[in-house]
């Protein structure tokens, strides 16, 4: 049984003293822990941004790609080794804004596995600019007037019948632990957002902002009911909700891929001689007469 | 002297040119001829003019020839646009009561095809297989070839659609030979009747080679002219448990391609020029993660869309060149469409032998071009993983550096889960172990070992293909699909007394600069012949090897080289 | 012989090394000195080491040394780093509270940086200001000059920082003077006391002229290192009614430049490699589309993310040769900060003239590094429009082909809705009127006409600068931001005795071949000196020239070349 | 006045006869003609697919550019010169597919001009893939063990506040024809589907199976409750709603930007030396005594 120390930090924490991202790693690795998963039985894949770093600060496999292709990366790897738990890690800039096409489509898709998003509503490692989860207003220096309208990325995953939509903050670590958990328990694709302030770039968003706005969805919440969801998942200012927004059990996509139904693809043996019939089709039979 | 016949089939879109060609071809092979075959054709599903050429003989062909013996016409213009590459004594066939030939320069085989099928199958839509079916006839063949290749053909759409089919086909046959035997021809016999022959096209050997080597995983966006890859891997892997997807844009493509190839299986892409643009982030990618991935890039006219179903070799530059930075990569061309299925076979081993990307530049014509060319000998695929680490060495493993320095360049390669060590590794640059590193000395060293891969690779690239012979005047330079032209070509002129050297480029990148040095150097002059406008090659070898081509034959405008047209202007050159 | 005194500040990222650099960097530049400075720094906010490199001189300056007179050491690392590139006599100025620097071979000078400015300003935060005071002293010049600086730096956070800042600094600079005044340098003088000097990077220098050649559009999404010119323009064109978008990706970003390009605005983008990578599609759109846009590449270290902080040359072929299909384009690099304004205003000219695509490749240390330059002159900024239809000939046009043929392959531009014409283009290859087409005839017209454009390009692009001399032995080569390291490394080595020319390209595509020819042959050696791993202007000459360059010196660990490093290469090449 | 003959083609029409696309462009011509406009003060984006080739087929400014990129050229082009009426049209291939993360991100920033995405549930020009809209099952060459789950765009559209979110079919020439007039004069992005028999590709979605399902909103239907729209948005199967399903009246992006208050950008001089204040700021000034 892994411990929390085999999930320490494979190099030196490079996040700014007091960012949000430390809570969301502390509660990674418990979740991790927690559920009996070892480092190498763990794929984090991650694009670049600052919390594209993330898969650095902890002991599993990493491929650290590029900016806002997480998502496919991470697909394709499960899908050639299904047996990999894998977690994709990202900003919001890095998952909303370049990677925005791979999002919507990953969510459709529905390969399982699970996407966690740091929202700092800021770029923080191009040093500050909007993203596309700022909040309306929100001066930078790409965005001296304010920035604009935001995406509601919960709102879109409900749209796209994401099968697990689920929202967290990292300074409640025990919260986040538990939604890590039920995310990579989930079957299917489970889209974790994590609202993270960033302490360098972000002074709007800060701790006590999000604090003040932050409730645990109530007890009776229905996350089952795709039409609540939405209207829940659009709910964004004075009160923001924490917990399941939505779930469905969808079939998942590599289930239905008759070429994993025997071992994941990358136990499969190459045997070029098996193609013989697909040549076969392509001769040219010689006239055979009298038939 | 060869013996041979060419048909051409035209007409609009939708009107069923590729199936006749398709079955004239097949018709063909069947008789023991070595067969060549393209279509011409626009982006549009219905109407404009496209139109299909064969070419059958009795030795092998690797290219098509202007001059038709039987035209087919299904439509007016087809009458307009190509009466005048009709040879002397050649035969057009059409529909007496739909299309007007009188005053063309060529022996006028009207049927009333419309009216023969509705005659003899109470459908009147089987009219191109009366037309098939005079063709066959004109070419002097037994009706039971075609018989038999109708029945192939149609196996899958049932009895009635058969038994019409073959009926209306006969109807055409018996119609041509009681009407014009004064047209049919002597059939050409086969030499040396082949046995084991198949009938493919580019992109079917390609997707073959692909199999064979043991691709698991292809994510491709549709795309001409690579898309039937994608098609056929789509629709054959699923007995092979080749995972085929279609992803959202051709930037999550090659990223999945990554994913996959990361995590241990043979993967590849495809697409072209465009798609190829927004891959080039992703070609990166796979350079500095060191992850053998396989990207095919079937050129077709550019820049932008271009003409999207036509043929061009303008993306060598792009190819060597694209992508961020500086990193190992190999560039593959197949010449021909044997050749596509062991260059596949070829890109997969280096891909994973050096870990890095691998481009295979096809177009447009190689693509879609049909050839008889003997059955592949799988026994004879080896695959070739390079440093997999096994799982029992897995198993013994203490600690694993993904990007372990070594003399050669290459790291030892492990996939997640086998064993327990941790696989790591960083579009960022990185140190031995995989992580971020920001410092020169690392950074130098990482840089070095990746691009000391080039060496290997250089070392084990084929040289060009050469033909040389002795006393030969000047040297025809060319790479990946006009080979066939071009050595055609070589053989006309020789014909004409000017003695010639091949030098045709499969494996261009890193570029054989030694042994190309030596080629050129055996002849004064030397003329690269190139489907683009610039002449990319021709610069590529200056770039490498000093030597500036003493000529340079290019043609930009969308179609193939015909050896008739290679030889022309050669002879130009020559005088 | 010139006079100069070089800084360095160094300290964890967010500890204000950049400040205080830059304040040296500017109170230098009051004190009528000319200024480079320099930023290194890591891919992260906070930690890990930074450092920035100040040199002044009473004569101009183009580069940075690597010998210091006067370290800042914010932390220890920066004395563990660096207090080997201390030239005797130098000084390291540091926190005795915080930082040792025993046995360190210079001058040191602890003083309790903090302790100062929390006695002095109740606020202890204000230490830096105390370091700058105290470097001031020790270099010799009056107080006045920095208390002006400060005043400048910190107006906008009112009097109370400002205040503050001036009495710590006032602190370090007394606590100098009175402990050690024998570390107090001369101070050296301005020889010819420039006036109307201006301080500024390469970003701002381009973005300066791409506003003053009249840049309405500019959509960029942030990438180091050309984040900061999305950014000043972002703010400062507010006011001049320029509109700024960061939008979803870089490929919006390219295509939203083409879409204002073609509405009739000028417009720009700008990004780094990868980036770059996904706008080559867009890049070819521009091309076939004839539409003219600007492109900055500002070239990091890749390949793929690779050094995001760091410096590279490492996109020229990608530049040159990147996009799908073939295409006219102009690939520009600018040499100093000061070129970066007028090559800016030059890629807006020759977009519109030739109706193309303009890369302007620079690279992150031109991009961050700071100079002083004489302030531009706007009287001399020309814009140059090429044939766009004035709204007089608009309104009286009879149709309009917007791919009209011409002579020089530039057809008159028509902006849409300036009169009643319709504007009509097309990605597909297309016929004058911009509707699609599929015939060999016009493709192959088009395709002509518009690589017809580089004729004219070539004809009027400017040699590279060449500084020749009367028996010179050998020419160095280079490209874009190495200018100034390579200008004075010819002086250094001409010190020693070798006689060399300078060649340096900033319009480097279409590339001007027989001015290099010739140029090349004027010595005996060449040697091609590039911040990148494989060479690129070397065998770009090569092919463009024939002419293989008998050396190469090469950089590619992320840092710019220093003068000193390439003179000691050349020593070498030399020996 | 133009007339509909002003909107005749400007080249050979190259789609198969029969297929859906003619009605469209009917419409199309019908709305523009009933909206005073005149082919000049009208610009047309499209990428690449059949419908890519729409703007061909009448007389307008024309931009067709590339797969996927209709939505970055448009936005940019309105914003250059705002007096013009712009219309980007394309398949759902180049809009849900390739161009996915413009079109999320078009109707989040609400710029004003009209999106229509002729939906024929397949990519027709490359020969028929599935395409991000086919129905589950629909069986094509790259798909042959049938499509997997579909994007719901106008779903998405409700998510992204799309200021404007209509459907309709191209047989039911009136109603398209309306639904374009309102789309265009609507203030803000009018995003319009239009359900698009592909006669060639797709065999499935048919004039008849689309003639079966469609009905028109309810009179009473509101279309400015968000919830409810994307309630309705997600209707699809047995019946599919036609009409104006969301809408809004959310700030225009371009009307913010001070830059155009005075004039179009393309109507603005270029002024070199106004920018003589930026050279100041940076300019160093000589230290002045006693000050
Ligand atoms: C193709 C590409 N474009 C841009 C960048 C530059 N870049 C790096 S990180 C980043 C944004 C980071 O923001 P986010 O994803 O929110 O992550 P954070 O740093 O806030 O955690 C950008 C634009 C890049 N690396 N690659
Ligand atoms: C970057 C790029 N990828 C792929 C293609 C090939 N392509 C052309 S049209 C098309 C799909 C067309 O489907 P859709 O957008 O639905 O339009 P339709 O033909 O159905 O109207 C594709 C994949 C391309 N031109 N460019
Ligand atoms: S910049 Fe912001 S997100 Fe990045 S490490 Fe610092 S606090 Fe965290
Ligand atoms: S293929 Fe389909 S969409 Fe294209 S023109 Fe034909 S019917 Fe219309
Ligand atoms: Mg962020
Ligand atoms: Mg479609």
């Amino acid at each position: 049984m892994a411990s929390l120390t085999d999930y320490g930090p494979a190099m030196e924490i490079q996040w700014c003293p007091g960012c949000g991202n430390f809570g969301i790693l502390t509660a990674m690795r418990r979740a991790l822990v927690a559920l009996g998963l070892e480092p190498h039985q763990v794929l984090m894949v991650s694009g670049i941004g600052q919390a594209g770093k993330f898969p650095h600060y902890l002991h599993s496999h990493v491929f650290n790609g590029l900016h806002g292709r997480t998502l496919p990366v991470a697909t394709a790897a499960k899908i050639a080794n299904h047996e990999l738990t894998v977690i994709a890690v990202g900003g919001d800039g890095d998952g909303y804004g370049e990677g925005g096409n791979h999002f919507i489509n990953a969510m459709t898709r529905n390969v399982n596995f699970t996407y966690m998003v740091h929202n700092n509503q800021v770029y923080a490692l191009t040093k500050g600019q909007a993203s596309p989860t700022s909040d309306p207003g929100f001066v930078t220096k790409t965005t001296p007037e304010g920035a604009w309208a935001p995406l509601r990325p919960l709102a879109l995953a409900v749209a796209c019948d994401c099968s697990f939509v689920a929202r967290s903050f990292s300074a409640d670590i025990d919260h986040l632990a538990n939604i890590i958990q039920l995310g990579i328990q989930h079957k299917g694709f489970a889209f974790i957002e994590v609202l993270q302030p960033c302490v360098s770039f972000n002074h709007v968003n800060t701790y006590e902002w999000y604090q003040k706005r932050v409730y645990k969805l109530e007890k009776d919440y229905d996350p089952t009911n795709r039409v609540a969801a939405f209207s829940k998942a659009l709910e964004w200012g004075e009160r923001i909700p924490l917990g399941v927004v939505y779930r469905n059990d969808r079939p998942v996509y590599e289930e239905q891929l008759g070429a994993l139904r025997t071992s994941p693809l990358v136990k499969q043996g190459l045997d070029p001689q098996q193609f013989e019939e697909l040549l076969e089709e392509l001769t040219v039979q010689p006239l055979k007469p009298h038939r | 002297m060869p013996a041979e016949i060419n048909l051409m089939v035209g007409g609009e879109a939708g009107q069923g040119v590729q199936t006749i060609g398709f079955i004239l071809a097949k018709t063909l092979s069947r008789a023991g001829l070595f067969v060549f075959a393209d279509q011409d054709y626009e982006s549009r599903i219905r109407g404009g003019h496209n139109f299909y050429r064969v070419r059958a003989s009795d030795s092998e062909v690797q290219a098509l020839t202007e001059e038709m013996d039987i035209l087919i016409a299904i439509d007016q213009n087809t009458i307009e646009f190509h009466h005048s590459e009709i040879r002397e004594q050649g035969v057009i066939i059409f529909d007496q009561d739909k299309v007007r030939a009188e005053g063309k320069k060529a022996n006028l085989l009207g049927i009333p095809l419309e009216r023969l099928s509705q005659e003899k199958t109470s459908n009147k839509l089987m009219a191109n297989s009366v037309a098939i079916g005079a063709a066959i006839a004109v070419g002097g063949y037994e009706f039971a070839l075609l018989e038999q290749t109708l029945k192939e053909h149609f196996a899958h759409l049932g009895k009635d659609i058969i038994d019409g089919n073959v009926k209306a086909a006969r109807a055409g046959y018996d119609h041509a030979r009681q009407q014009s035997p004064g047209l049919v021809r002597p059939r050409i016999k086969a030499l040396n009747q082949a046995t084991d022959m198949m009938l493919l096209n580019g992109n079917e050997s390609l997707a073959l080679g692909a199999m064979a080597a043991g691709c698991k995983f292809m994510a491709g966006y549709p795309m001409t002219p690579t898309t039937s890859i994608i098609e056929y891997m789509a629709d054959k892997g699923r007995k092979f448990n080749i995972v085929v997807i279609q992803p959202e844009d051709e930037i999550a493509a090659i990223n999945m391609a990554v994913g996959a190839g990361f995590a241990g299986v043979r993967a590849m892409t495809a697409t072209s020029g465009d798609g190829f643009a927004l891959m080039t982030e992703g070609y990166g990618l796979a350079g500095m993660t060191e992850t053998p991935v396989v990207i095919v890039l079937g050129q077709r006219s550019g820049p932008a869309v271009g003409l999207p179903t036509r043929t061009e070799q303008g993306e060598l530059g792009f190819a060597i060149y694209g992508g961020s930075g500086e990193f190992p990569r190999a560039v593959l061309a197949p010449c021909t469409i044997e050749d596509a299925f062991h260059t596949a076979v070829r890109a997969f081993n280096l891909a994973e032998k050096y870990q890095i990307p691998v481009v295979i530049l096809t177009d447009e014509y190689l693509a879609t071009s049909y050839q008889t060319v003997k059955k592949f000998d799988l026994s004879q695929v080896k695959i070739d993983r390079g440093q997999l680490i096994s799982d029992e060495e897995a198993s013994r493993l203490n600690g694993y550096k993904r990007h372990q320095f070594t003399e050669s360049g290459i790291s030892p390669r492990l996939m997640p889960m086998r064993g327990k060590a941790l696989v790591v590794t960083d579009s960022d640059e990185h140190d031995e172990t995989g992580h971020t590193i920001d410092d020169a000395v690392m950074r130098n060293r990482m840089m070095l070992k990746r691009l000391k891969k080039s060496d290997g690779l250089n070392s084990e690239f084929a040289k060009p293909r050469l033909y040389l012979k002795p006393d030969a005047e000047m040297t025809l330079v060319g790479w990946g699909s006009s080979f066939g032209a071009i050595n055609e070509a070589a053989q006309m002129v020789e014909k004409e007394g000017l003695r010639v050297n091949v030098m045709q480029f499969n494996e261009i990148w890193p570029f054989p600069a030694q042994a190309v040095t030596s080629a050129l150097s055996s002849t004064k002059r030397s003329v690269v012949i190139e489907n683009n406008a610039t002449g990319q090659l021709r610069r590529l070898i200056r770039a490498e090897t000093g030597i500036l081509a003493s000529g340079g034959i290019l043609k930009f405008d969308g179609r193939p080289f015909s050896p008739k047209q290679i030889a022309t202007q050669l002879s130009k050159e020559a005088a």
